[in-house]
């Protein structure tokens, strides 16, 4: 299954991309982020992220489908 | 439109015209600066980045819930993102109300929601040398000391 | 002189000048609109009247009390005189501080105050022909029945 | 003795001028207002009222001096 990962601030840094299309056969966004992190070496925790799935505010544990745009979002800091 | 992005300098007097309202008393703003000192580092200038897809929307209901919640007339917040220095505005909110008291009420409100939910990230650089981004540098600092990429991360 | 009085449009981002602070992270002002509704009458325009050499020193009372009670950097205030249009802007208020939580406190403490205790007085011309000094006139209105002065007030 | 008063607002319409040169035996602020009030007709009662000499807020019964400049203060609105 194909989806688009985008990366933002300092987990952009750590995957050195700000965006890639993966073939990945995670089911769910906390699979993806396993898988993730032990490629780019992530230091934040699941525990300290949100994800988003197609623009969305997601659980870790929705069933991802091909095409689905993916973003783990590190804790915010507006302002 | 009641939340935005801009990469270039928030107009705040175009804004305010947007909240005018001949049934408003009150009107309340709030401007985030970038500040030249935080959690004992000296600061010398910030990049801010922004999942906008996702912020504009969170942003959008943010202001909303105020203007259910709060009897107010009007709402807005802009957002800059990009590189700015010191005493650089990085944030607007503007509300008008026909009285003070709620226009106090939904700036603070909003500004505080702004600031936990609407993914924006912050980059501060320091007269030291290095750079962190707020928030997520000190908490992942401790399990993995081993990646090349943290030589510039406090 | 962290309180004065002008005649003229009161010139906001001059006064914002002012208050710009290199430690500040975050400003919150607040200004008062003349609104076109009070108490239950259309109001058209009104005029503001001051005891300007008391109102200038309890002014500045209050913006010194506000700048020790509060941990804030810079605070000033600007009340217009004379006559005003519907949303013309009658006063201003301006904080900056190093977090947003006590530029938020020290604004609203400083209008409040200055609401109700700085000796200015605004007359409401409404749309009905009758004007009134705005809290004079009800509690005024039941002693004195007779006198002629008061033809035109409510 | 010889007292400066000041009117402002509503008292000002009611006495009909801003400010003049008063000849009272009055000893005290709310001695003058008595006076002041059966010549102008105030409608505002002292209790409504707070009283300035020479440009500082003071006691209604504080001793009036020759030269004292007194200001009835109405209920203020500002804002």
């Amino acid at each position: 299954m194909q989806l688009k990962v985008q990366y933002y601030a300092l987990m952009r840094e750590q995957a050195g991309r700000s965006e890639e299309m993966l073939e990945t056969a995670a089911a769910t966004p906390a699979d993806l982020y396993v898988e993730l992190t032990s490629r780019y070496r992530f230091t934040l925790t699941r525990e300290q992220l949100k994800v988003a799935v197609n623009s969305e505010f997601s659980d870790w544990s929705r069933r991802l489908a091909a095409g689905d745009a993916v973003v783990f979002i590190p804790p915010v800091a507006g302002g | 439109m009641r939340f935005r992005f801009t990469s270039t300098a928030i107009d705040t007097a175009q804004a305010r015209r947007q909240l005018l309202d001949q049934g408003a008393g009150g009107y309340v703003s709030f401007e985030g600066w970038v500040r030249d000192f935080n959690e004992g580092q000296e600061v010398t200038r910030l990049e801010y980045e922004a999942f906008q897809e996702l912020a504009v929307k969170e942003g959008e209901r943010i202001v909303a819930e105020a203007l259910q919640r709060f009897p107010v007339r009007q709402a807005l917040c802009i957002h800059r993102i990009g590189n700015l220095d010191l005493s650089d505005m990085a944030v607007w909110v503007g509300v008008s109300a026909v009285h003070r008291g709620e226009a106090f009420d939904a700036c603070r409100h909003i500004i505080d929601e702004v600031k936990h939910r609407v993914p924006i990230w912050k980059k501060e650089h320091y007269r030291s040398g290095d750079s962190g981004w707020v928030n997520c540098e000190r908490c992942a600092a401790a399990p993995h000391h081993d990646s090349a990429s943290h030589s510039m991360h406090k």
